[in-house]
């Protein structure tokens, strides 16, 4: 079957569908609000835990230049985005900035969807991919803010306020947490958890299939708002993940990743964070409408990726590999 | 029994705000607060979470005086961009004197 | 601080009621309400869901005249058959003239 | 080992008998309500992801006699109820319509207790089973709330929104969700997840475990409600399921299904919705007494074909295979 | 329509009084109680549950003298050793006959 | 790897290590609390279950003399922390039986901890040591609670109340339940059940993994209490769990138990309970100081326990059974 077919019908875009359906059909389902948030501290920290044993065993030197191309991905996505926002879409500094910094961080799941999809592909990424995702998750933010709060009068809070924020929040405790549980423990124990924790086993799987139902109940009680963005957000949730994903694709590429790597790399540069970036933008930002930058990356971007930005960043990582001589 | 008359002001946020509330609260004479989960939806519509409408129902027993200190502050800093709604009832409290 | 006089009506409902209760609050001129999850006992004990006492505790700020119209449209809906109790306090309110 | 005692020692069964224990000496010991929430989400999903792998598997001429039974079913079901409450028991129309809905939709939970105990007694039931559940929980709860609606002057709520309702409820959107969402997705994409969702897994059957420990709980806490609904409702509440029940033995016989298949049909039909029913039936028909429906249906009906019912039309189907060649 | 004046309750306690509290209000004369999951902070700072904070906010209606005799016992049975806050609030109850 | 340095890299000692860093970078995560709460269920009722089970082949007289000596330890720790909290300690009546009813009681996963640890070291610990922590649970509590009761004036509650609070607890319906269930169900039952409830499985100790992760987070949490309690709390904290511990090792040996078997009674008994008895002394001893007993036994004697008691206890059940003649 085809990369984008195979990944339409995969359980996780499968699920989230199902979620948008149900919320379209109005039916009262959701998850409840603390069970998606054990199944996000689950996906978080399994990943975690995972990249920490890989990275046990990674070179050094194999790491330092994805992590150079993953800090300077971190750099550009959100001066891109802003640019773009401000200068073709016409968006006030406060808005601009607000979706950009969405779009300068990463979603998790977006990256463990691009995980679970290459090895489907038999491209397997290198086992230190959770620690470039720990890399990618807060510059953007802080650049993004950094820019609103310059150019605004007032920003609502101290940007040391919001740093700290970020650096402490729910996925960097648990992916960096769970990296050096993971580095520190070693096989032996590891051995003991991995039936439950291994990001390739069912329950992973399983997890991140309920969390994906429950996140397009989430997306899709959200549709109305596609009306409210206007055209400019909607192509740009689409185009601005293209470009990111395929600059991803390439510096992951030059950095000696594998297509596999490379891919998960793309997407992570693609993707919007929804996790960390929107309460960081609330409470900076103030001015900057939620509506905007939640729909953007929450309705728009998230399931671009999940369903058709994957496939294309493989085949471009596919492409790039093989003018790269293989 | 000796009961004292204050205020009871109550505020419903988005949770993001909640911290940063309750330490205000503090800051402006308020000697402690209850707070719960609620959801709701308001003349506004900011869909500013990520599940809209979602908010925290914070409530804080005060003095006169610092209930005016509070609303002021609300109106001030929250209001132009945030879902905030804020409500002061009359109550009488058993050992008010704890609260002022 | 100008401060509107306005009534609080507090609802707490079978949790069942909670979308036909709140989409009326609205259509009866309410402009928005804050809901949170209880749990409670009452003397009528209708043991309306699986688990006994559950309900739903709807809080609206309107004016006088829409909080009459509330109060009567519960008594005549629901009193009869369904477990709910509701109450009415005055309440000042910032920025009132949003909630009228 | 005989099927009745092997059923009552089987751990769903002791799970559910220790939640009523935990009840009666009054502990506070109960499941959060969200986990209670979640654990019923992966069962209903299993179940329906489970069915639709196998639905895709099945012919579509083997399910036709099976699905046009189960149908028969889910409308003779809440009349006979309804008969009997109305001529014998002397309920009013409302009690009586608010009942016989509930005996005329299904418990899912029955249904997996019934598939369970069937593959225990290597009687494997067909595959297709989950689809019929879905055929069986909402045209009785309609076809009851009709006669309750054309009989009493005030409707509680428009029959158009209870409609809606029950179609789009969480057990709807998970089962029929889920059918479908298994039927497209294929079985090399079951295979990655068949470890976490397998109806036949350790997983499944442990939350099933827990789920009806808590089951037990929430029917403890009704135990004293016995007393309210007088000594008709409890006969009622036992007799009927066995009608029902040997009515369904025979007609899935008829249609053609396995033991193991007339086992889990005839279950249930037995069985009385708890999780569909009680809402729409407590909007649309508000004089129906809420403790009568839900104690017929939580605690008379549901443990009794937990404990002793689902043995009982497992012998029949039994008989009536033997009787009809085998 | 005939509202009655009562008045409303509202105790935040620490979770473990929650049985003993509201069996002890029926015993009381209240009809009912609701109660909602809170937390909070306060000025005594006795931080009695694992999770400090974390209290049962019982709100019930009665009459005058009811809430009297509530008050006085909270106060003299709970004040001294656990943390507890108590306020009543003036309201008008829709067929309040049934709640005295 | 020597047991302590091995204990230490431990996924549960590094996962609760986790969370308490998160709490001292004052950081936002935490499990919601129904997470928190169905993990405590899982933990238990599986603990219970195997339990039961493994007592099914338990020859009687093999439990006898360790059921004794784990009464025994029941009564003497809550008088020995007693005697030493008012004698050396100088607390008052409320609070030191307070505190002495936690080190009477015992701490579930400590328990469970020490197991994982004993077996890690090659040492498996009998099957029934779950039915010693059920018998080890309450005494204590119940000891001290009336020495409190008798020698203050004004109780809070009547110890009838509490008596009945403490056995019908979460953790005894779970544990003593838990074990009747799998008493009664026997093997073939319990195989299709294993592989979620084993208590050697990966989804048992991911699960437990998870738990500490966010006890972690609660002790770290009332970690600016240690600074509240005084440096006596501190020192009994940590000594009078070694005393018990040796003793528990010492009485478990001379019983008969193995090495494993050993170290696990000298855990639970050199453990303080933090669920059972911080809301039973809440209610009858008001007057005591929480944040004493809860400091102690969820932040000192707690982590204590788990970093260094364990493989301490261990040496020394070891060295006994050494001198035993092995
Ligand atoms: N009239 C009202 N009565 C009670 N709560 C309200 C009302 N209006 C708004 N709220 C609450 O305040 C939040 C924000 O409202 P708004 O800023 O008007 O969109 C809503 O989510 C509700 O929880
Ligand atoms: N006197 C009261 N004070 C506060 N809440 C009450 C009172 N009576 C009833 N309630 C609430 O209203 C619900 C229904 O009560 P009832 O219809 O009297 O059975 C109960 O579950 C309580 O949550
Ligand atoms: N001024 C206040 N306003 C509202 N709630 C309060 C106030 N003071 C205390 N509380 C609540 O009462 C609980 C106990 O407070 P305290 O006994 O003062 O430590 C706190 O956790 C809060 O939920
Ligand atoms: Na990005
Ligand atoms: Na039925
Ligand atoms: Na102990």
């Amino acid at each position: 079957m085809d990369p984008i077919k195979s990944n339409l019908l995969s359980p996780v875009a499968l699920a989230f569908a199902l979620g948008v359906v149900a919320r379209v059909i109005k039916s009262e389902f959701s998850l409840p609000r603390d069970v998606y948030a054990a199944l996000s501290v689950f996906l978080l920290f399994s990943l975690g835990l995972k990249g920490g044993v890989e990275l046990g065993h990674a070179d050094l030197s194999v790491v330092a230049w994805p992590a150079v191309v993953t800090l300077a991905l971190g750099c550009l996505t959100p001066l891109s985005a802003y640019a773009v926002l401000r200068g073709l879409g016409r968006f006030s500094v406060s808005d601009a900035a607000g979706i950009a910094a969405h779009y300068g961080s990463v979603s998790a799941v977006t990256s463990i969807a691009a995980v679970t999809f290459a090895r489907g592909m038999n491209a397997e990424p290198e086992g230190f991919m959770p620690t470039l995702l720990t890399l990618l998750e807060s510059p953007g933010i802080h650049i993004a803010l950094a820019i609103g709060a310059l150019k605004t009068a007032k920003p609502g809070q101290s940007v040391k306020s919001v740093l700290h924020e970020v650096l402490t929040g729910r996925s960097m405790v648990l992916l960096v947490g769970g990296l050096i549980v993971g580095l520190l423990m070693g096989e032996q124990h590891w051995a003991g958890i991995e039936g439950f924790f291994d990001t390739r086993g069912a329950i992973f799987k399983g997890a991140l299939t309920l969390f994906l139902l429950e996140m397009g109940v989430v997306a899709g009680s959200r549709l109305s708002d596609l009306k409210r963005v206007g055209p400019f957000l909607l192509g740009f949730g689409v185009l601005m993940p293209v470009v990111h994903g395929l600059a991803g694709a390439w510096l992951g590429t030059l950095a000696g990743l594998s297509v596999g790597g490379a891919t998960v790399l793309a997407a992570m540069a693609a993707s919007a964070s929804y996790i960390a970036a929107p309460p960081a933008v609330r409470m900076t930002l103030p001015e900057a409408n939620p509506t905007y930058y939640l729909t953007a990356s929450l309705v728009i971007t998230f399931p671009f990726n999940l369903l058709v930005g994957i496939p294309l960043y493989f085949e471009a990582a596919r492409w790039l590999h093989g003018a790269g001589g293989a | 029994m000796m009961l004292e008359r204050l205020k009871l002001v109550t505020l419903v946020a988005e949770p993001v705000l909640e911290e940063r509330l309750t330490s205000k609260l503090l800051e402006l004479g308020a000697t402690g607060f209850t707070v719960t989960d609620s959801r709701g939806q308001g003349s506004r519509g900011i869909r500013a979470s990520t599940v809209p409408g979602e908010g925290v129902r914070i409530e804080v027993v005060v003095s006169a005086d610092v209930a005016a200190v509070i609303l002021q502050h609300v109106k001030d800093e929250y209001f132009p961009s945030y879902a905030v709604i804020a409500w002061v009832a009359e109550v009488e409290v058993v050992r008010g004197d704890k609260y002022v």
